[in-house]
């Protein structure tokens, strides 16, 4: 039960999701490489899918639909703890992954639409205007919504949840997305305006966190009790298509269905979140027919191929693996050796043996974007470039083996969260000369001393993804977005064209312009790699063939909480 | 009597005090600085290194260890086990919640063990030594063995598959179907492949040798030649001569097993996803959750101790030497 | 001829050990009439008991039983009625499960044979002695007397035709044995029972057994009447018994034999306390005013000494008599010098022992050695028979002039042992070999003084005679001074001069030893000090 | 801890020979994990070096493959490295503190002694598993820091058998009869009290070593044992845990069988001393 701990990474810890009509479709184009037109073509099938379901999402769903009666929707999860003591406490906003619970419960201004490329679509708000200088929100509030508990939702609420989560006794875990925030504030009961201090692209994701019910917390915050202490949060009240019934720490929590939800009742009357420890757990849960679907990962397929009642759905998603370089490194200074590391890593290998052969090699951090770019080729894997590039960069190849000034050449690789892969990196770069030292570990050790002092490090696993808005590689790649101030660029990598890129895409609004700069970006990368970039990972969702109404998308590692997107559509024969 | 246990729980309280203090201590010498680490967890990234110092201060990491042990101590005694390092949520309700089911737990897997060492044991001690009573006397001690060579995990995993996976004959795990109502009922379903296996895993092999050479060792003893010259019948010489001497050992086996048990029953835990202080001791170590990782420590020194002291009042009413000498001594 | 009460043909027992078989009993043929007391006598390992057992139906598991066993004409082989025939054992404590108490298991014997509880037990418990208190105790809680008694109740609460009782006195002292035996005549004759006594110690068959049944390896070797039987033996087994037997020898009868000497008594003695101190000059080993306290159980004081003087002089041959308790193993220790006195002083030819250092005393050590009482608990268990007899020699290399290997097979012949007997180690040797190794071992630096810790107390009473003879013979012939101590005064005319009196860690009195004569009179004798760790002495 | 296993060691001790398989046993696998790596070419960390979970004899590899395609024979030699050193280490420390306070607590002055009984009870209350977790939670994962946590916890049945030899074979009459027959002090202690002592302490010893080893796979399994780039029984177990659910029981077996020979063993050695221990 080797427990991956993802804090970070969220693609290995996401929901069950269903699979629709298009499940099938997914799981041939996933074997195609991972080009840009292929991504692009998926989403429009799921757009088509998406029509035919808007038509019901019409009508409300129950009607008809009688078989669903006295169902149960039973979801097997890890960190269920940590779902409900953080998604309430932390005011956590997506792209948390323990914020999937505040789908189920909670609904926010607006909602990131995964089949229109996770566009930001009303919710809570019927519609929104943004002022000229992108500096002043207005949203006006959906008036036909109700709490749980039958009161009213009004703008008082959202200025609430808001302040709350600005508030740094809170300690919200969304202080720094909301950090531009300059004023909320509620001029009537369906209308409230959010001003910025300085125009932030991502506001509209930051804004969409749950919103939670003034009328409850609001006073017991008041007399300040800390949020995980209230008595809102052993039993709290949102808005969402499920309402809390009850929770028995450590084991599962129970949902019914909210009739008064403003999209329609969910169609399935009860909703159960079971908590299994790992994948392992999980497959044997699903294997025991004790819960209708749950994400299993490669090593787990074996388990459940071939599952009678059940289908495995194998998703691609956004999410890249990558080996992090320190570029301050003596060894790994010269772009060409970083380049040839890039060319002399066995990608097909990790997909095997991690994947079970499901993954796409990764050739450039903008994998599977919104973003209409040509992937470059520069980093595929090609052994004889890549000797020939280490060669130039004054490596010497003794009989096998890499040296630098006659020492043969040993690298370190740090690992926290993903072993097996890091096994198998080490393993093919060892293949081709390189001495690879691995340090695997628990990851608040791992990252905990790599946020003190990156120096001390080499290499060191990591997984990122760009949700459909590229900007997000910006905290990865520019000079600017050191750990120091809130970026994850560990080992200060800086590269002025990158940097020029990344500016111009970030302020550009025109689409084609923004495309054109961050192929310049990602041109400028390949030839000054900050990272190994390896592969992509699918999600592997083992679902009931009894469910119905799973339309994932394209699933990006960061927005998991999307996978329930349209869980009030469900249907269970 | 009750003067020889309360004289024994006078001895177990300090000696509980003194595990306190070690395992403080030692969660004290933490490579790497906690407020850092808690940060970390919390900013589900990188830490500002403001709220590093506000955490160091807000959890007075800066004051001497003996007043943050006297801090700790102070709480626990009146039952409140602090906060978690982690999300800083009241550890002591959650513990409590989860002590329950872990009593459950190692209470029927205890059963399991003492009552399958007792059968097993004894049908072992008078089956002959010759022809098909050695055959299977050799067949129960090799199955017995099996919680000396493969770990409890294992053996928990292996038999969540085959039994609750692949006949299908209990639950997979938890202590309650998903969304029913946690009735007697269920409980009692879901808890009788994990006791099973608990017992099996740990106890079982150790119980049975330990009945067994009880057993065969008492049916030669002068006591029940005596009794068979005075044509006292075969099973009544077992149940009322052979079966009360041979479980005094078992009884004093069972004080010294209580640890191992307890440690058995976290590992059984985590794999049926029973929601006891197992799995939040397993995950509070690998979060490195001190407070959590203290509070476990202390509830998990306490069943062990009640355990010891149950087993000792036992021996006491079952073995008059014992009693006697206490009574005197 | 009515049928006997007992009638045994041609019984053979076979133990199953782990590697081996042992034929316990080869073929035993003996009968009893009803209500006569036939004695079953021979060593230890002649298989009586096992016959005893047979016919009580009280085997070990491993033992496999051929031949015919009836009792008043009831196959026992075949049909055990309850009740019938009952046996005494002589680990009575170890008869009883330990978690019931006496009355349980006279009251589960009463159920099974269908006898009335209400009048049975009561009137068992009188006709043994047992104070009916002790009743509601557990056998651990019963001194070796009542649980020997309670034993017996055991057996004879169902009124059996036949009763076997094994050496149920011999862990008895003098008095409590005789009275056990007389309750066991009367009850054969009140309750018109056969009574089959088990025993290796003719003392006892003389006075109380009608017939006598001699077993030695396995076999029946002579059956008659007593009187016959005792006077004119036929078997050669039969005679090596009477002979090894040891008169009886009471304090009076020693006194007799040598002067009196009890200074609170009116008669003078030439021998007082205070003459002794002039013969130090010469002594070998020699003590002064040794005092020694100890704190025993519950505060109160054990074996001290109080201001003993004794001096031993070269070659001269002491006994030391008391009651356990009296003080002799505690002066036993101080001469040895593995334990100080309080006050006085011990001396080694003259040397102050206890003003040494450590290393110049062990080098003194080779003149003065010791032999125990229980020889196993005195032998590594670790060493052989050789290297427990070198051991000494290895210590002081100059006391020993010839090879080592040679010295031991000496050795080993000086005591009457077989030299290939140097590989085997001491669990396998028999009690009588291990106290002669022990002897050996003591020899083996010719040393000046032998102390002795009732040496024969633990042998059979066949054996005692020759080890008390080879223990006379090398202090004689080597020219060594002993200190022997006794509860047993039979050995004491075969062994020494003189000896002292010890009571209450005083010398109350001393005696010279005439010429050792043989008459034998019946006398009570001490208890022995069963254990033979002297730091747990029983009060 | 320790009297779990000597009850393993069956019910009949075995035989002289019992201890020459035992030794025989083990000094194989220790020979095994010290020379096998040269012996056997396969590279343990080498990935993909054949299809992933490939049965037992697929193309040259005796064992077959793990997970990982990795050649499970050279895993479970070289993992025959980590297990056994610290099976043995924790034994080998557990002897030497036991020894230490056992014999303090016998020969030291008698508070010293209560001091010590109290220690060893508070120490055996509370569940191994826990005091490891707290443990673990300071030390960084690794082979020595698994050897340190698992030491720290198996030394008090050491301590006790030491403390009971020693007061009883102290009180014995031979080593009385030994010092009237002059032997030194040394000659006590080294001649008759070691040998005398040594068979049940050895057999705690042994004893000990199948715990720690049984105990690294569960640290393992959980994380917190020896990580993963350092080969180990337990590691190896841990990766086939999912296999053995799909029915590919061979990468199971290979460390499983490995880790019952050493268990065997070390019960057997663990019996033997039970046998000659004459107290």
């Amino acid at each position: 039960m080797q427990r991956v701990s993802l804090r970070l990474l969220a693609v290995l810890a996401a929901l069950a999701m269903l699979s629709a009509a298009c499940g099938s479709d997914s799981d041939d184009t996933s074997g195609a490489s991972g080009s840009e037109a292929d991504v692009a073509a998926e989403s429009e099938e799921a757009a088509d899918a998406d029509d035919a379901d808007e038509g019901e999402s019409d009508a409300p769903a129950d009607a008809d639909e009688g078989s669903s009666e006295g169902q149960r929707l039973i979801v097997g999860t890890q960190f269920l703890d940590d779902f409900v003591s953080r998604s309430i406490v932390g005011f956590d906003t997506p792209p948390a992954y323990s914020s999937v619970l505040a789908q189920f419960v909670f609904d926010g201004l607006l909602e990131l639409d995964p089949t229109q490329g996770y566009l930001p679509v009303p919710d809570l708000a019927e519609s929104f205007e943004v002022s000229d200088d992108g500096l002043v929100y207005t949203f006006t509030l959906r008036e036909d919504v109700t709490w749980h508990d039958g009161e009213p939702f009004t703008s008082a609420d959202v200025v609430f949840t808001l302040t709350a989560a600005l508030d740094p006794a809170n300690q919200a875990r969304t202080a720094a997305d909301l950090a531009a925030v300059a004023s909320v504030t509620a001029p009537d009961d369906v209308t409230v305006v959010v001003e910025l201090s300085r125009p932030f692209a991502p506001i509209l994701q930051s804004l969409s966190l749950p919103i939670h019910p003034e009328h409850l917390l609001g006073a017991e915050l008041e007399a300040g009790t800390p949020p995980g202490e209230t008595d809102y949060a052993a039993a709290p009240i949102g808005t969402g298509p499920y309402m809390w019934a009850e929770y028995r720490p450590g084991e599962q929590l129970l949902l019914d269905a909210n009739p008064r939800y403003y999209k329609g009742a969910p169609a399935i009357p009860e909703a159960v979140l079971v908590d299994v420890a790992d994948y392992d757990v999980a497959a044997a849960r699903l294997a025991a027919g004790e819960i209708d679907l749950s994400e299993v990962t490669g090593a787990q397929l074996g388990l459940v191929d071939g599952l009678d009642g059940y289908a495995v759905n194998t998703v691609p998603s956004t999410n890249v693996f990558a080996i992090s370089l320190n570029v301050a490194d003596p060894l790994l200074e010269d772009p060409r050796v970083r380049i040839a590391l890039n060319n002399l890593v066995d990608r097909q290998a990790l997909i095997d043996l991690i994947e079970g052969g499901l993954g796409e090699p990764a050739l450039s951090p903008l994998i599977n974007t919104s973003v209409e770019i040509e992937t470059g080729t520069s980093l595929a894997t090609d052994v004889e470039a890549g000797a020939a590039l280490l060669e130039d960069a004054g490596w010497v190849d003794e009989d096998g083996t890499w040296t630098v000034d006659g020492e043969p050449v040993s690298l370190r690789l740090d690992d926290g969260f993903a072993p097996q892969l890091a096994e198998v990196v080490a393993s093919s770069l060892r293949d081709q000369g390189i001495d690879v030292q691995l340090n695997t570990g628990d990851y608040s050790d791992i990252f905990g001393q790599l946020f003190a002092d990156p120096s001390g490090f080499q290499l060191f696993t990591y997984s990122f993804g760009a949700p459909t808005d590229p900007d997000s590689i910006y905290i990865l790649f520019h000079s600017q977005a050191t750990l120091a101030n809130g970026g994850f660029n560990a080992f200060a990598y800086a590269n002025d064209d990158v940097d020029a890129a990344l500016d111009r895409a970030r302020d550009e609004t025109d689409v084609a312009a923004r495309a054109e700069a961050y192929a310049a970006f990602q041109e400028a990368a390949a030839a000054d790699p900050a990272y190994i970039l390896l592969h992509t990972a699918p999600v592997h969702m083992v679902i009931a063939d009894s469910l119905d109404g799973w339309d994932p998308g394209l699933v990006e590692y960061q927005f998991v909480r999307f996978l329930w997107w349209n869980v009030e559509e469900w249907t269970k024969s | 009597m009750t003067r020889y246990v309360l004289g024994r729980i006078a001895t177990l309280v300090p000696m509980l005090l003194v595990v306190c203090a070690l395992t403080f201590a030692l969660l004290d010498l933490a490579p790497g600085d906690p407020a850092l680490r808690i940060a970390t967890q919390l900013a589900n990234g990188p830490p500002d290194l403001s709220r590093v110092d506000e955490l160091r201060e807000e959890l007075g990491l800066d004051d001497p260890l003996p007043v943050r042990f006297g801090r700790w101590l102070g709480g626990v005694v009146q039952g409140d086990f602090g906060r978690s390092a982690i999300d800083g949520s009241p550890v002591t309700e959650r513990v409590l919640d989860a002590l329950g089911p872990t009593l459950l737990l190692t209470g029927s897997g205890l059963l399991v063990s003492i009552v399958g060492g007792l059968v097993l044991g004894a049908t072992v001690g008078l089956l002959p030594d010759r022809g098909p009573g050695r055959l299977a006397r050799r067949a129960i001690m090799a199955m017995t063995g099996v919680s000396f060579v493969i770990p409890a995990f294992l053996v928990a995993l292996g038999g969540l598959w085959l039994f609750a996976v692949v006949l299908g004959w209990f639950p997979a795990g938890g202590m309650s179907d998903p969304g029913e109502p946690r009735t007697i009922g269920a409980t009692l379903e879901h808890l009788v492949l994990p006791a099973v296996i608990l017992g099996i895993g740990t106890n079982l092999g150790v119980f049975t040798r330990l009945i067994a050479a009880g057993v065969e060792e008492q049916m030669d003893a002068e006591f029940v030649r005596n009794a068979r010259s005075r044509s006292i019948g075969r099973r009544r010489i077992v149940s009322a001569h052979v079966v009360r001497t041979s479980i005094i050992p078992l009884i004093a086996q069972v004080g010294a097993s209580m640890a191992y048990l307890v440690g058995g029953a976290y590992a059984v835990e985590v794999v049926f996803g029973w929601p006891g202080l197992g799995r939040m001791a397993v995950e509070a170590a690998q979060d490195q959750d001190v407070t959590v990782i203290l509070a476990v420590t202390v509830i998990s020194g306490l069943v062990v101790v009640a355990g010891n002291l149950l087993a000792d009042v036992l021996l006491g009413v079952i073995d008059p030497r014992v009693r006697l000498a206490r009574s005197d001594s | 001829m009515t049928t006997p009460a007992l009638s045994v043909r041609d019984l053979r027992v076979d133990l199953r050990l782990p590697r081996s078989t042992v034929e316990a009993v080869r073929g035993v043929s003996v009968e009893a009439e009803r209500g006569c007391r036939l004695a079953l006598v021979g060593p230890s390992g002649s298989g009586k008991t096992m016959v005893a057992r047979a016919v009580a139906g009280a085997l070990p598991r491993s033992a496999r039983v051929r031949g015919h066993i009836e009792a008043t004409g009831i196959d026992l082989r075949a049909e055990r009625p309850p009740g019938l025939v009952a046996m005494a054992f002589q680990e009575a404590a170890a008869a009883f499960n330990p978690t019931r108490t006496i009355e349980w298991h006279l009251r589960e014997s009463c159920r099974v044979a269908g006898v009335d509880p209400a009048r049975a037990i009561p009137g068992a418990i009188e006709a043994v002695g047992l104070d009916p208190s002790h009743g509601s105790a557990y056998a651990f809680e019963l001194s070796g007397g009542q649980v020997q008694r309670a034993g017996l109740a055991l057996a004879i609460v169902t009124s059996p035709g036949l009763l076997f009782a094994d050496e149920v006195t011999t862990a008895l002292d003098r008095e409590t044995e005789s009275e056990v035996l007389d309750r066991l005549g009367s009850l054969a004759r009140s309750r018109s029972m056969t009574v089959v006594f088990v025993t290796h110690d003719l003392a006892l068959v003389e006075r109380w057994a009608d017939e006598i049944a001699v077993m030695d390896e396995g076999r029946v070797v002579e059956r008659g009447p007593c009187a016959r039987i005792l006077s004119r033996p036929s078997a050669p087994e039969t005679q090596l018994l009477l002979e090894s037997r040891m008169p009886e020898v009471t304090l009076d009868a020693l006194r007799v034999m040598g002067v009196p000497d009890r200074p609170d008594r009116e008669g003078a003695s030439d021998l007082s306390p205070a003459d002794d101190a002039t013969v130090a000059a010469d002594a070998v080993i020699d003590v002064r005013g040794a005092t020694k306290r100890f704190e025993g159980k519950r505060g109160r004081r054990i074996d001290a000494l109080d201001r003993v003087d004794l001096s031993v002089g070269a070659g001269e041959r002491i006994a030391v008599v008391g009651r356990s308790g009296s003080g002799k193993t505690t002066l036993l220790r101080l001469l040895a010098a593995v334990q100080q006195p309080d006050a006085g002083v011990v001396s080694w030819n003259g040397q102050d022992v206890n003003g040494l250092d450590r290393r110049s005393l062990r080098s003194q050590r080779w003149r003065v050695q010791m032999v125990f009482q229980s020889p196993l608990a005195a032998f590594d268990p670790c060493h052989s028979v050789a290297d427990i007899v070198a051991a000494p020699i290895r210590s002081f290399p100059d006391r020993c002039a010839v090879e080592v290997g040679r010295r031991i097979d000496e050795l080993l012949g000086a005591v009457g042992l077989d030299p290939d007997l140097a590989g085997r180690r001491p669990d396998q040797l028999s009690g009588g070999q291990r106290q002669r190794v022990a002897i050996a071992r003591a020899l083996s630096v010719e040393p000046e003084v032998l102390l002795c810790d009732e040496p024969v107390s633990s042998l059979d009473a066949n054996l005692r005679r020759s080890v008390i003879e080879l223990i006379a013979r090398l202090c004689a012939e080597r020219g060594m001074a002993l200190v022997f101590i006794t509860h047993d005064l039979s050995p004491i005319p075969l062994l020494c001069e003189r000896g002292v009196v010890m009571e209450e860690g005083r010398i109350v009195e001393q005696f010279r030893v005439g010429s050792p004569r043989l008459e034998a009179t019946v006398a009570p004798a001490e208890p022995p000090s069963e254990s033979s760790d002297p730091a747990t002495l029983r009060s | 801890m320790s009297d779990r296993h000597r009850l393993a060691a069956g019910l009949r001790p075995g035989l002289r020979v019992g201890t020459v398989l035992a030794l025989g046993g083990l000094v194989f696998l220790v020979v095994l994990a010290v020379v096998g790596p040269w012996v056997i070419d396969a590279d343990p960390l080498r990935t993909a070096a054949g299809p992933p979970n490939a049965a037992p004899g697929t193309d040259g590899h005796l064992l077959g493959t793990d997970s990982l395609g990795r050649d499970l024979l050279a895993r479970v030699v070289v993992g025959g490295r980590a297990s056994l050193l610290v099976g043995l280490a924790v034994s080998i420390s557990a002897l030497a503190v036991g020894s230490i306070i056992g014999l303090a607590a016998a020969a030291g002055p008698p508070w010293l002694d209560w001091l010590v009984i109290r220690l060893l009870d508070a120490l055996t209350t509370v569940p191994f598993l826990v005091l490891v977790l707290a443990l673990r939670a300071v030390l960084a994962p690794g082979v020595w820091s698994t050897v340190l946590v698992l030491a720290s916890f198996t030394w008090m049945p050491v301590a006790r058998v030491v403390r009971a030899q020693v007061l009883s074979l102290r009180g014995r009459l031979f080593v009385e009869a030994a010092v009237i027959g002059g032997a030194s002090r040394s000659r006590v202690l080294f001649g008759h009290l070691l040998p005398n002592a040594a068979p049940p302490v050895l057999a705690v010893a042994s004893a000990v070593c199948a715990e720690a080893i049984i105990a690294e796979t569960t640290l393992s399994w959980l994380g917190l044992g020896i990580p993963v780039e350092t080969p180990s029984w337990g590691n190896i177990l841990v990766d086939a845990q999912r296999e053995i659910l799909i029915g590919n029981w061979w990468s199971l077996a290979a460390p499983a069988v490995a880790i019952a020979i050493t268990i065997a063993c070390t019960g057997l050695l663990a019996s033997q001393g039970r046998r000659v221990d004459v107290t």
